[in-house]
């Protein structure tokens, strides 16, 4: 091999200090070559890496009953019983998607598809998470439409349906868009795959896509910053191919059906390296590959590229020694390439030849588990009390409530969202049985007598406030969220999504967010299974509100148990679990009616919520419930609004009591409160139960009529139903463009 | 009675049906793979809805050219009964087994929603069970589902009373916001003229439980049963 | 080596949704005295005939069979280089 | 009457997927012989302009603006026809 001279900006150009490019040569007793530094660069990026994240993940709960496999594999594994292993996990695809918002959030679904059924797990369902600047500025909205519209052209057509999500508008994602999607899918617990190469000489096989010039430095331009030249980064966006991705699905189920594979790993992130050394490495074994017998799609690919190149729907499979005919045969049918590029080698190194030349040479670890982890230095930001500050007295009291209410329903951030969903199919499989739109999706599971809640959460106002408070109230809200739709919360997933770890303020928040997540997830129990870091989202210095977001699956032992948040019949009650207390910091309301962000976040007592929680469930399985539905946004006057606007809206009339400030009553956004409504008849019933945990629980009113009725001891609404619709249903229409 | 499901690659409707079949109706089932010419003896095809082929250059476009089509024209064409959704209409249609085409959606986007049909005509074996005027509720999922036809296939379709279902609210009017993709006289289902194909953009499968919200899907397999039980000679030509 | 330029446009009489769309769309973007806007597919195709009549047969028997839908599309091509 | 004809083609290095399964498609058809298909768009605009100079300057902006995406796609496009 050539011993390089590596010059310092070639080390930088591949997102490397020179602190780190010593540790390499360090590593490996020499300098690297092109292709190494390649290697090195894309494996040892942030994106790859974790270098700056991972020695705060942690310190996050990742062990339980249910965990088959924690974070480190390809996706997250639960136990969910008769057999049955659920396999999820979130994803980010920010940078790709603010370069080509279309082709960005496709191959973001594509991506995360391919985690789930590397498992062996039919994947099942998305759901997306988005995050853009307010779309009353063009460019959001051509942003906002394009990658709606490249989540509906994927996940549709590949026929993984996309039952729920969230949208949120705030400036700061003008400049960085957030695009974060889940994936689960369900394996037979005796057949799960991992990413794990083993048997010396066993065959390492290409399949899918050919290889092309696509991506090549993705994993590096996802741990920088963007800065004016980005937009002359562009020819590194991928392009999806969702068809052969649909193939690729059933012809690694198919496979995995029998007795042939020893390891499945896709390639996503640098491409081949990564795939090659992660295999490798989790084995602790080395993998020997020829560049020469990878199908590409471009003439004169040099070995750097194909090491490094981001072409998508390809996957890398370790069969056993003697199956290759028959893994051929099913790929054949499925008219998908694959080509044996390798075979497993002893010890751990990761060799690349070409045309039998080396090129590469390196131990799988030193890639994939010896890059540098940084405790980088993280100071509480000088302008954090300020924000936490909110004086009360210098906000009046709105004159007219049902104007204010009109106004939020209206608000890009509490509208309906059919305008986003309906562009997704959400019925495939004929497991919708709560469809997007309620507070968590309920999916049938196949044998049809139980279900799965899932829901995706995170409050980017609080977490802007107070990241630890509000990372906690993020994992809250999802397990509240999936108590409402009759689960039992389990396991967590998430993507953690902030600006610039190597400024101190960033790396609090981050730091603050993950100590959060991690204490919630430990008083709900529910341990976190894997999920995504993306950091340095910002433009120009400009970072993105702190946005950890949280993937949060239930089980349902009972189809009949899921639960929706609509109103269900005229004359039931409607009824509260939990305080409502003078909270309006870091609100909605705030924030739409006075353009702050600023207040302290609503208090959390987990306790509280857990007990709110369980009464609900309880209350659910005892057949009580109708309707669940969290109050969140907005507070309890949208929560209200919102389990009226069913399929068939239906009107309330609602007395409420409590004497604190009008605004923060209707508008606050206190936790551990839950909608629900019953039939007069199990009053009582419900009283017992919600006394049992000591939750408090208050009567509002009744459902039925046509109108939105309100009267509190200092203000009062009364709106027809149909206005209080239109409002709510207009909000999105004119942003989707075509 | 015996169906088969024929599976493309990118086909994804197949294991519902199949599971709507098997599980709900407790009839038997079987997949046909694309690349074979032998149906199995089936007594009714059915084609289902995804993204044969990605569904790339149009949709159903390349279907159409699969070995497995060549038997399903013959079993048509011998008086066999073939139903398709969503793909498996595009697919039928670009085959020239059932008139007319499927464009772009008017308003250009994928729309998956519940939607109204109003039943237009019984004397298929796909609608026995159900009454003219009758308004059913499925959901559709597509994005190119804007039913088109010329100005003469147009007549020849009402003269012949092919059009088995058109989009309308929930009284069964049919007002212009009713009509999800913009088709031609808001069809949403033909039959060929010798009504053994049927054709229609939304998903009968979608619609076969309480708990997914419609059971309304059902009527149309109790039809087909229905017919089936009466003359299963003449509604499966190629067997008899 | 041939090349086959093959436009295949949606048949006057219908209705061009994507053509209006964009057509809206550049008059949102201030662009004005546009009249009409009709969107098609473009193909281009390299192909080894020996001769530009065998290769034009052949493109126009592809229009037929696959690449243009006659119910709702026309179809046109042109060939250049040289064949063999 | 002035008649713009845009054609808009995929950069040459960007997988083209439809142009692929559209190959293999006319290769199960039994075509033979062909070495790369690539499919992209045509646009027809009928436009109303003083000068072919204004027409020009005007349906670049158009493709540059909307009609092309310029991460993943190449445009050109003709004139056709008396300006005014
Ligand atoms: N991007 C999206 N994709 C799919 N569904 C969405 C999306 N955004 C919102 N929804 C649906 O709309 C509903 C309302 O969203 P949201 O206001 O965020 O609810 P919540 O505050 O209860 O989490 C969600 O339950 C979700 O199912
Ligand atoms: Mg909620």
């Amino acid at each position: 091999m050539t011993v390089s001279v590596v010059a310092p900006d070639l080390i930088a150009s591949h997102g490397l200090t020179a602190d780190e490019y010593d540790r390499i040569v360090a590593i490996i007793g020499r300098e690297p070559n092109l292709v190494e530094l390649g290697m090195f660069g894309a494996m040892w990026s942030e994106h790859c890496s974790y270098k700056s994240s991972r020695v705060h993940l942690a310190t996050l709960p990742t062990e339980g009953p249910r965990i088959l496999q924690g974070p480190g594999e390809n996706a997250g594994v639960l136990d969910i019983g008769d057999g049955l292993a659920l396999v999820f996990k979130m994803e980010s695809h920010n940078h790709p998607s603010f370069i080509e918002p279309y082709q960005g959030a496709a191959t973001g679904v594509g991506g995360i598809i391919r985690d789930i059924f590397t498992m062996g797990a039919r994947p099942f369902a998305l759901c997306d998470s988005l995050r853009f600047g307010p779309l009353t500025d063009p460019k959001n909205r051509y942003l906002f439409s394009r990658v709606v519209a490249g989540i509906a052209g994927y996940g549709n057509a590949v026929g993984v349906p996309t039952v729920g999500g969230e949208a949120y508008f705030a400036e700061p994602y003008s400049g960085n868009p957030l695009v974060n999607v889940l994936c689960v899918g369900v394996a037979r617990k005796d057949r799960l795959f991992f990413a794990k190469a083993g048997g010396i000489d066993n065959p390492v096989i290409y399949v899918g896509a050919r290889t092309g010039r696509d991506g090549i430095h993705g994993a590096t331009m996802a741990s920088g910053v963007f800065d004016e030249g980005a937009e002359a980064r562009r020819p590194t966006v991928q392009v999806g191919d969702p068809f052969r991705e649909k193939l690729l699905i059933e012809a690694c189920l198919e496979l995995m059906e029998g007795d042939d594979l020893v390891a499945v790993q896709d390639m996503g992130a640098a491409g081949l390296t990564c795939a090659t050394a992660e295999m490798a490495s989790r084995g602790g074994t080395g993998i020997e590959i020829d560049l020469a017998r990878v199908p590409r799609r471009e003439p004169g690919m040099t070995a750097y590229e194909l090491m490094l190149s981001e072409s998508q729907e390809r996957m890398l499979v370790v069969a056993k020694a003697g199956s290759e005919a028959r893994v051929r045969t099913v790929f054949e049918k499925w008219d998908l390439d694959a080509a044996v590029i390798g075979h497993v080698t002893e010890g751990g190194l990761l060799r690349v030849l070409d045309h039998g030349r080396p090129v590469a040479e390196i131990p799988a670890d030193a890639l994939a588990s010896e890059a540098p982890a940084y405790h980088r230095p993280s100071s509480r930001p000088a302008e954090a009390d300020a924000r936490q500050r909110l004086d009360l007295d210098r906000l009046p009291l709105p004159d007219d409530y049902a104007a204010v209410l009109l106004e939020l329903l209206r608000s890009p951030n509490l509208c309906c969202k059919e305008g986003i969903w309906e562009r997704y199919d959400h019925m495939l499989f004929l497991g919708t049985i709560v469809g997007p739109g309620s507070d968590a999706v309920v999916l049938r599971l196949p044998g049809g007598t139980r279900a799965i809640a899932l829901s995706i959460d995170g409050n980017s106002r609080y977490c802007t406030v107070d990241p630890y408070r509000g990372a906690m109230i993020a994992v809250a809200e999802a397990a509240r969220n999936v108590v409402c739709g009759g689960g039992e919360p389990l396991a967590i997933t998430n993507c953690l999504n902030f600006g610039n770890p190597e400024r101190p303020e960033i790396m609090w928040q981050f730091v603050e967010a993950v100590t959060g997540i991690g204490e919630a997830c430990r008083a709900f129990q529910t341990p976190v299974t894997g999920g995504n870091v993306s950091l340095y989202n910002e433009t120009s210095g400009n970072a993105i509100f702190p946005t950890p977001m949280i993937g949060m699956v239930g089980l349902l032992d009972d189809v009949a148990y899921a639960t929706g948040q609509w109103f269900q019949a005229e004359g039931d009650l409607v009824a509260l679990f939990g305080d409502t207390r003078e909270e309006l910091g870091a609100s909605e309301y705030l924030a739409i009616r006075f353009g702050l962000v600023q207040g302290e976040p609503p208090a959390l007592d987990l306790t509280r919520e857990r007990a709110v929680q369980r009464t609900c469930l309880e209350a659910i399985r005892a057949g009580i419930i109708r309707s669940a539905h969290d109050c969140s946004d907005g507070g309890l006057v949208v929560a209200l609004a919102e389990s009226c606007l069913g399929a068939t809206p239906i009107g309330v009339d609602i007395q409420l009591k409590d004497t604190i400030r009008p605004d923060a009553l209707l508008f606050g956004e206190s936790q551990s409160r839950i909608v629900v409504s019953l039939k007069a008849t199990d009053w009582l019933r419900l009283e017992r139960i919600a006394a049992a945990h000591q939750v408090p629980v208050t009567r509002l009113g009744i459902v039925g009529g046509t109108r939105f009725r309100l009267h509190g001891p200092a203000c009062g609404l009364d709106l027809p139903m149909t206005e209080v619709e239109a409002a709510w249903r207009s909000g999105l229409a004119s942003s989707l463009g075509a | 009675m015996k169906f088969g499901i024929v599976v493309f690659p990118g086909s994804w409707s197949h294991q519902d049906f199949h599971h709507v079949i098997v599980k709900i109706l407790k009839e038997e089932a079987c997949y046909l793979w694309h690349k074979e010419a032998d149906l199995h003896g089936v007594d009714c095809v059915i084609l289902p809805g995804g993204f044969a082929h990605g569904d790339y250059l149009r949709a159903g476009a390349i279907a159409r050219l699969s070995p497995v089509m060549r038997a399903v024209a013959a079993f048509a064409d011998a008086g066999g009964l073939v139903l398709g959704s969503c793909n498996g209409f595009q697919i039928l249609t670009e085959a020239g087994l059932l008139p007319g085409a499927l464009l772009p959606n008017d308003c250009l986007h994928y729309r998956c929603r519940w939607t109204h049909l109003r039943v237009e005509s019984r004397q298929t074996p796909f609608t026995t069970a159900m009454q003219p005027g009758q308004v059913v509720r499925m959901p559709i999922s597509h994005g190119d589902g804007r039913y088109y036809i010329d100005q003469a296939g147009w007549k020849k379709l009402v003269e012949g009373d092919q059009i088995i279902f058109r989009y309308c609210d929930a009284k069964g009017t049919l007002a212009k916001d009713v009509n999800p993709n913009g088709s031609l006289d808001h069809i949403a289902g033909v039959c060929n003229e010798r009504r053994n194909i049927l054709g229609l953009m939304p998903h009968p499968e979608r619609a076969a439980e309480p708990i997914l919200g419609s059971e309304d899907g059902c009527l149309m397999f109790a039809s087909l049963l229905d017919s089936f039980v009466r003359s299963p000679l003449t509604t499966c030509g190629d067997r008899a | 080596m041939l090349t086959a330029k093959i436009y295949v446009t949606l048949k006057p009489d219908v209705l061009d949704a994507q053509g209006d769309t964009v057509r809206s769309a550049l008059e949102t973007l201030g662009f004005q005295g546009l009249t009409d806007v009709r969107v098609g597919k473009f193909m281009v195709l390299t192909l080894n005939s020996p001769t530009k009549e065998q290769a034009a047969a052949q493109v126009d028997e592809m229009c037929k069979r696959l690449l243009a839908n006659p119910v709702i599309e026309d179809y046109r091509f042109e060939l250049e280089g040289a064949a063999g």
